[in-house]
Formats: structure tokens, C-alpha cells, sequence
């Protein structure tokens, strides 16, 4: 893997191991909030991977302008795809988040370590 | 106005239907429980209606906004989907029904409107999966699915139901994110999102880029593999559809996950293809799996003693046999995969709707506790057996022609040695199952005499109880009502990934 | 313990993705596979069939109007789902005053 | 929160907030922007209004049943512009072709059915993010 193609295809290998952060965090973190972090940076990761797919080097944003069509245009699908993932990201924050709310509420803690530990306090009884 | 529209009547039937629920301002009450069942009802008739048209005339695309697939989006109506989406309402209808009366002893009685918004927002997400050749709207659709899905169970709002949903959506979380990765790699080279012209572009792309079909795929496994809950990766199951209110286990089991197991078939084959399913190999790690989950679902569910556990860890088995089907690649496997996905919603909803009925009645969920439950409840046992017989495979039921059709399929694919993996795991189903019937009908309980009593249980839950089970009954009996439809759909699925 | 296997299988994941960089299409490339002539299409076309100039609204609210009908339901789920966990009864918050921020 | 600054200045830029959001949303169709951008800019104004004012002032100015009015009229009007193909006898969400009136390009009011969806989209965006909002916060009271 030269130089070269590290500089060229910096967004992919950026999206990588933002995807690969993410994991980590939901995978080993107790605390919820931190969970869903996560999955947030997780997101992030494949906005960036699928809006670097539609990247074309010297292209401008895909509106039409008094110009005509001869300007070259990156490719406006990606960027419309990415606008719905978006938009479905906030509402899986919103409804994960809402369900953290009524764990605190029943458990008075978020941290996973010590809501399993009351638990199993509560299967001993 | 013709017929061509049904899927979008349907579909828009459905949603609007759930946006206007939460403007009701009355109290649960009767006009609305009519209202919404003659919705489901008119649902259910056009689903019918569009299932002969598609049997009588042929299969057929419908795109929106009357640009050429490719540009817009494209719904593929075929024999499969048609039927599978009239299952899907059927089932619906009779869990409905039996929800008006269970609901109210699981969930508050102010969150019934939101309840009903969320299942019927499920089935327009379901609906749209099933009938959607887009990968993209594929993946809008599932959002829409797995938000509800963990929704249905969280209203419940017990201390174990909110940790199961919110282990549920992590894990859903986590798959859906790692399925765009994957619609992200494959759209990276094809630079289409239409089923059948990523198909059509890939066996030309594929030999360029071997790379990113082969990591798509492991991404798109993967996450629709914990959809589904393929063995290693089940964990959230047990928990999230044992916990949740008993009609949405219903819904859960024996829908949703077969929602997701239908998109599988069709990133497989419909996607990137048979040939190079099997080139790069993903087929042989699929039966790996699914034989890891019939057996491993099945020994973990001996030790369950909570009944909706052991039903649960039961689907982790069933959802084996329907990988196994699909990972041999040939036309009888794959039918017969595609058979056991309807005759396991019917039979696992009779057993969840039966499980749920004796716990209303008696509150009793200890496995141990149920001797002699057949003289108090014999209508909801005999349901509950008939589902067990299913699961087991008793001639005459449609559990034993989906096994007689899989075992074809397997010696059919040359693969004798996997036949003993689906007798092991049929034996370990009796072994799970059959003590609750026996105890139930054969034990007797030393407080109360044993006397023939009729189910004290409202009699919509016993009607739609009933029907579920009829349902699988005739199945089991007329298998050649749903194979015919399933082998007129098979070969142009497999095969070409549908060229119409 | 569980964190160091999680990073030791984490980090094959990592080292696999990116030893594949070098066989995706490169980044940017005008000839690349996926600018193709369904890309072209909605450059050159979208004038002419929809009138906006904007092409990505054209493609979220009128090519592909339908993903957006159904992002807006994926919206209206998600907040029926919040209010059918949290939502208050609308008697018990007639007591609280206004103490927050 | 009890500031005086705080709550003077909102006042001041909230109108601000708000027209640049109806801008933005309206403007979907010929600059960059669109429904949901707009729209959470001016759930943005409506957000800032109840962190400054407390979340008795913020709900009535989004009291519960209009926001779920809202929710429910957008996605109805977008389904309701949808089934006008259908009646024209072309697919589901025709744009050009079902007869909308296409206006001359690069007007604001151009582009069938674009501005119409766009703003349907604007408002439930706004209503969901603000019950978002207000929802949490009374959970938390």
C-alpha cells in the first residue's frame, strides 16, 4: 500500500476506522449514553464512506446554475441517500435515548455493570 | 384506477390508517376496535385480490413516479411476495383480534392507540420489504421495522422488558449500520440500487472487484443475520420476544423475523446472484450456522423453564431450517425454505397466542406449573398441541411437510449427512415440547378435580386462537395450496434473478 | 479481559478493511463504477423532468419520492415510540412550574 | 433558566431564526437545503425559545395537540399528492407527468409538486423534533 494511495483514499480508510472506534465503544463500554455514542460515530462512519463514493475530484456541489451542464457534478445520489440515513440515525438516538430515560428510572443508573449486578440481586430474592 | 396499484393501495391503507390513530381523542372503545379490524379487513382483500391477479396474469414491476426502474424505485410483484403478504395481514388480523382483550392486562390502558400506531406502522414496513426491488428503500423499510419492533415490546415498560429492548436495539442498531456498510460496497461498484440491475452489473463487476462483493456480503450477513438470529448472534432474541406483550411475541416470531429472512433470500439471489453465492462461498458458511442453530437453539430451550423462553429459543431453531434451505442453492431448497417461513408463522403464532392465554388466565409462566391445564383450558391446549405437533413434525401437520420437503431438498443437494441434523433436532423439539402437552393433559393436580371445564378466556382470543391454528392445520393437509404458489415463484428467482 | 479480545477481533476487522483499500474502486475518480449513466441521468435530466435545480431535492422528492414518504414515517415512528414510553399523562403536569434548562 | 440576557436575546434573534428557516425550506428545490434542514432550523428557534423561557412557555407556544396534527397533516398531504399520479392513471408520486404545473425553472414556486412536499416535510420535521424535545424534558421534570 504506497503512499500515494493512502493520500487518495484517505476518506475510505478515515470511515474504516471510525466504524471500527464505534464497535469498540458499543461493544465494550458499560454505560449506555456511551453505547449509543457509538452507534452514532458508527453512523457517521458509513455517512462519510457512502458520501466519499460519490466524491469526483473537481466536481461541485450537484446544483444547477446559470452555467448549464457543462461543469462536471459529483454524483448527487449518494448525498440524496445520506439525507434519509441521517433522518433515521436522529430517530434511533431519539426513541434509544427515551428508552435510557425509563431504565434510570427503574434502576437509578445507566451503567450496565451495576444494573446486572441489581439484577442479580432481584433473581436471588 | 387499475388494479396494477394494489401494492400501493395497500401500503397507503396501512399508513394512513396509523398516522390518523393518534389524533383519536376518545377512549379505547368498540367503534374503534371495529374500525380498525374492517381496515385490516379491506387490507386483507385487496392482499387477496392482488394474489390472484398475480397468479392468474403474471408477475409484474411497479415503479414510482412513472420513471423506468433504475431512476425511481421499482416494487417487484411477484407469486412469492403476493402471498407472502397476504399471510402477513392474515396472521396480523387474527393477532389483532386477539390483542383487544390480551392488551388489556399487559400494557396501560392510555397506550393502546400508540400500541396499534406502532403494529400498524410494522406491517406497512413489512409489507414494503417483501414487495420492494430497491436496496435503499430496502433499508428505509427495515428501519421503520426495527423501530417498531422494539417499540411493541418496550410499551410494556417492565424493569426486563426495557432491558431486553434496549438490548435489541443495540443489536438491531449495530445490524442495520453494518447492512448500509455492505449496500454502501455494493453500490460503490455498481453504482445502482434496482435489485435486478445490480445483478445484471455484477457478474461483469465481480471479476474486477472480488474484494467488495465478498465484504458486502459478510456486512450484509451479518447484520441481517443478528436481524434474524442466526445462532451466534441470537442473543437478543430469548430475551426481547419473551418479555414483550404476548401479541407482540406473536407479531415478532412469527413475522418480523421473517421479514429480514426474506431479504436475505433476495440480497442472495436476487442480488448478487446464485453463482456467486456459491463462488465465494457464503453458502457453506450458511449451513455451518443454521446447523448450529437447530441444535444449539434447541438444547438451550430444554433448559428454559419459562414457557415463552423455551418458544423463543425454539425460533432460533426454526429460523435454521429456513437457512439451511436457502444456503443449498437449489430449487427444492429453496422452496422448501421458503414453505417453512408460512407454515412456521402459523404454528409458532398458535403457540405463542395458546402460551399467552394460559398465562392470562392463570399467570402461570413456570413450564412446571401446568399439570393438568388441558382439563381447565382444553380449547387453548389443543392449540398449543397442535403447534407442538407441528414443530415436531407429526404427519399431518405443516411442520412435518416442511420437514419432508427440506429432507428432499437435502439428500436432492447431496448432502445425506445433514438429514441426521434435522432428525437430532426434531427429536430434540419433542424433547422440549412434549412434557408441557402431556403434563397438561395427562397429569392431574391433586386440588382441583379433573373436570372437562370451558376456557374462561374472552372469546375473541379463543376464535382467533383457533383460527391461527386451523390455518396451520390446512397447511399441513393442502400443502400444495402454498407449494404450487412457491414453485411457480422459484425458478425465476433463483435462477435470473427475475428478468421481466 | 473481554476489552482486550474485543480489541484483538476489532483490530483483524480493522487490518482486513483496510488491506481491501487497495482493491475498492479508488476515491474520486470520474470514470469510477458507480458515476454511471444513472448518475448522468439525474445530472443531465433532472432540469427537464422535475425544474429544480437543486438535483438532490429533485431525487429525495421526486425520483426517489417514496424513500422519502418513507423516511418521514420512519420520523412519525419514532416519535410515536417516544411518546408511547414516555409520554406524561396530561393531568399530572399541571402541578410543575417551570425550573428547567 | 432565570436570565434576563439570555431571554432578551432570544427574543431578539428568534424571528431571525425562524424566517431563515422558512427560507431554507422553502428555497429546498433551488439552493442547498430542503425539508429537513429547514425544518430542524426552525425546530431549532422553537428549542432555543423553551431552554430560555422553561418548558411551560415552550409548550404553549407547541402545545401537544398541534404538533400531532401537524405530524399527522404532513405525512396525509404527502400521501394525498402521491395519489394524484394515480388518478391521472400513472404510477404513485407522478411529478410532470400526473400534470402538476412545472412554473418556470428556478422560480420559487416551480417544480410541481417539489415545494408543496418539501414544506409538508419542513413542518413535520419541525413538530417531531420539538415533541422530541419538550417529551424528554417532561420526563425528566
Amino acid at each position: 500500500m504506497s503512499f500515494r494511495m493512502i493520500i487518495d483514499n484517505i476518506n475510505y480508510i478515515g470511515a474504516m476506522i471510525l466504524f471500527v472506534i464505534g464497535l469498540y465503544t458499543v461493544l465494550t463500554h458499560a454505560n449506555l449514553i456511551k453505547k449509543i455514542i457509538g452507534i452514532n460515530i458508527m453512523e457517521t462512519a458509513i455517512f462519510l464512506f457512502f458520501v466519499s463514493i460519490g466524491y469526483v475530484r473537481g466536481g461541485v456541489a450537484p446544483i444547477l446554475g446559470a452555467s448549464g451542464t457543462e461543469t462536471l457534478f459529483v454524483n448527487p445520489l449518494p448525498a440524496a441517500m445520506i439525507l434519509t440515513g441521517i433522518v433515521v440515525a436522529v430517530s434511533i438516538t431519539a426513541f434509544s435515548l427515551s428508552i435510557v430515560i425509563k431504565i434510570y428510572d427503574a434502576y437509578g443508573t445507566v451503567d450496565l455493570d451495576e444494573i446486572m449486578k441489581i439484577r442479580s440481586v432481584e433473581a436471588d430474592e | 384506477m387499475n388494479s396494477l396499484n394494489f401494492p400501493v393501495y395497500i401500503l397507503m391503507l396501512l399508513l394512513a390508517f396509523a398516522v390518523i390513530i393518534p389524533l383519536q381523542r376518545k377512549p379505547f372503545g368498540k367503534k374503534f376496535q371495529i374500525a380498525m379490524v374492517s381496515v385490516l379487513g379491506g387490507a386483507l382483500f385487496m392482499a387477496l385480490l392482488e394474489l390472484i391477479k398475480v397468479l392468474t396474469d403474471a408477475p409484474y414491476s411497479y415503479t414510482f413516479g412513472s420513471y423506468e426502474a433504475g431512476i425511481g424505485i421499482e416494487f417487484l410483484v411477484d407469486e412469492f411476495s403476493a402471498l407472502m403478504t397476504f399471510v402477513v395481514l392474515l396472521l396480523a388480523t387474527l393477532v389483532i383480534i386477539y390483542s383487544i382483550k390480551d392488551l388489556e392486562h399487559e400494557i396501560e390502558p392510555h397506550r393502546m392507540y400508540s400500541y396499534y400506531t406502532l403494529v400498524f406502522l410494522a406491517l406497512f414496513a413489512m409489507i414494503g420489504m417483501i414487495f420492494t426491488n430497491d436496496i435503499f428503500n430496502l433499508y428505509v423499510f427495515m428501519e421503520v421495522l426495527s423501530l417498531t419492533s422494539v417499540a411493541i415490546i418496550a410499551i410494556k415498560k417492565k424493569k426486563d422488558t426495557l432491558m431486553a429492548s434496549m438490548k435489541y436495539m443495540m443489536m438491531g442498531a449495530i445490524g442495520s449500520v453494518t447492512i448500509l456498510m455492505g449496500f454502501a460496497l455494493i453500490y460503490m461498484v455498481t453504482g445502482h440500487l434496482n435489485m435486478t440491475l445490480i445483478f445484471q452489473e455484477i457478474s461483469q463487476v465481480w471479476e474486477l472487484y472480488p474484494r467488495n462483493i465478498l465484504l458486502a456480503m459478510g456486512f450484509i450477513l451479518t447484520g441481517f443475520g443478528i436481524k434474524a438470529a442466526i445462532f451466534p448472534l441470537h442473543n437478543w432474541l430469548p430475551d426481547a420476544h419473551s418479555s414483550a406483550p404476548t401479541p407482540s411475541s406473536a407479531l415478532l416470531s412469527g413475522l418480523v423475523v421473517k421479514a429480514y429472512v426474506f431479504s436475505i433470500a433476495k440480497m442472495m439471489y436476487r442480488v448478487v446472484g446464485k453463482d456467486i453465492s456459491v463462488n465465494i462461498g457464503i453458502t457453506g458458511y450458511i449451513i455451518v450456522f443454521a446447523v448450529m442453530s437447530m441444535i444449539m437453539g434447541s438444547v438451550f430451550a430444554l433448559t428454559q423453564r419459562d414457557m415463552k423462553r423455551r418458544l423463543a429459543y425454539s425460533s432460533v431453531a426454526q429460523i435454521g431450517y429456513i437457512f439451511l434451505g436457502l444456503a443449498l442453492a437449489t430449487e427444492l431448497g429453496f422452496s422448501a425454505a421458503l414453505f417453512h417461513v408460512i407454515s412456521h408463522a402459523f404454528m409458532k403464532s398458535a403457540l405463542f397466542l395458546s402460551a399467552g392465554s394460559i398465562i392470562y388466565l392463570t399467570g402461570k409462566r413456570d413450564v412446571k406449573g401446568l399439570d393438568g391445564i388441558g382439563y381447565e383450558m382444553p380449547i387453548t391446549m389443543t392449540v398449543f398441541s397442535i403447534g407442538v405437533l407441528g414443530m415436531i413434525g407429526i404427519p399431518g401437520t405443516s411442520g412435518f411437510m416442511s420437514k419432508w420437503f427440506l429432507g428432499l431438498a437435502v439428500l436432492d443437494a447431496g448432502h445425506p449427512e445433514l438429514l441426521l441434523v434435522i432428525l437430532l433436532s426434531s427429536f430434540l423439539n419433542a424433547l422440549y415440547y412434549l412434557p408441557i402437552v402431556i403434563s397438561a393433559f395427562l397429569r392431574e393436580r391433586p386440588e382441583t378435580p379433573l373436570e372437562m371445564q370451558r376456557d374462561r378466556i374472552p372469546m375473541t382470543m379463543k376464535v382467533s386462537m383457533v383460527l391461527v391454528a386451523a390455518g396451520s392445520l390446512v397447511i399441513g393437509l393442502f400443502p400444495h395450496l402454498v407449494m404450487d404458489i412457491i414453485e411457480q415463484a422459484v425458478p425465476t428467482f433463483i435462477n435470473l434473478g427475475m428478468g421481466l | 479481559m473481554k476489552k482486550l479480545l474485543t480489541l484483538i477481533v476489532l483490530g483483524g476487522l480493522l487490518l482486513v478493511l483496510l488491506s481491501s483499500i487497495a482493491e475498492l474502486p479508488p476515491m474520486g475518480e470520474e470514470k469510477g463504477p458507480s458515476y454511471n449513466e444513472i448518475a448522468h441521468y439525474y445530472v443531465e435530466e433532472s432540469a427537464e423532468d422535475t425544474g429544480a435545480k437543486n438535483i438532490i431535492a429533485a431525487i429525495i422528492t421526486d425520483y426517489r419520492a417514496f424513500d422519502t414518504l418513507g423516511e418521514t414515517t420512519v420520523l412519525f415512528t419514532g416519535i410515536t415510540a417516544v411518546i408511547s414510553l414516555l409520554g406524561v399523562s396530561h393531568q399530572k403536569k399541571e402541578g410543575e412550574d417551570q425550573h428547567h434548562g | 433558566m432565570d436570565d434576563l440576557f439570555v431571554k432578551v436575546t432570544t427574543k431578539m434573534i428568534l424571528p431571525f431564526i425562524q424566517m431563515y428557516g422558512l427560507y431554507v425550506i422553502l428555497h429546498g428545490h433551488l439552493s442547498p437545503g430542503g425539508g429537513f434542514s429547514g425544518g430542524a432550523i426552525y425546530a431549532a428557534s422553537m428549542v432555543l425559545y423553551t431552554l430560555a423561557f422553561g418548558l411551560k412557555k415552550g409548550q404553549q407556544r407547541m402545545p401537544h395537540e398541534v404538533s400531532s396534527k401537524v405530524e399527522t397533516g404532513g405525512i396525509l398531504l404527502y400521501v394525498l399528492f402521491g395519489f394524484a399520479g394515480i388518478f391521472q392513471g400513472y404510477s404513485f408520486l407522478t411529478n410532470k407527468a400526473a400534470g402538476f404545473p412545472m412554473g418556470e425553472f428556478g422560480a420559487v414556486l416551480s417544480a410541481g409538486f417539489i415545494p408543496i412536499v418539501t414544506f409538508a416535510i419542513g413542518l413535520k420535521v419541525m413538530s417531531t423534533i420539538v415533541t422530541l424535545f419538550h417529551t424528554m424534558l417532561e420526563e425528566e421534570s
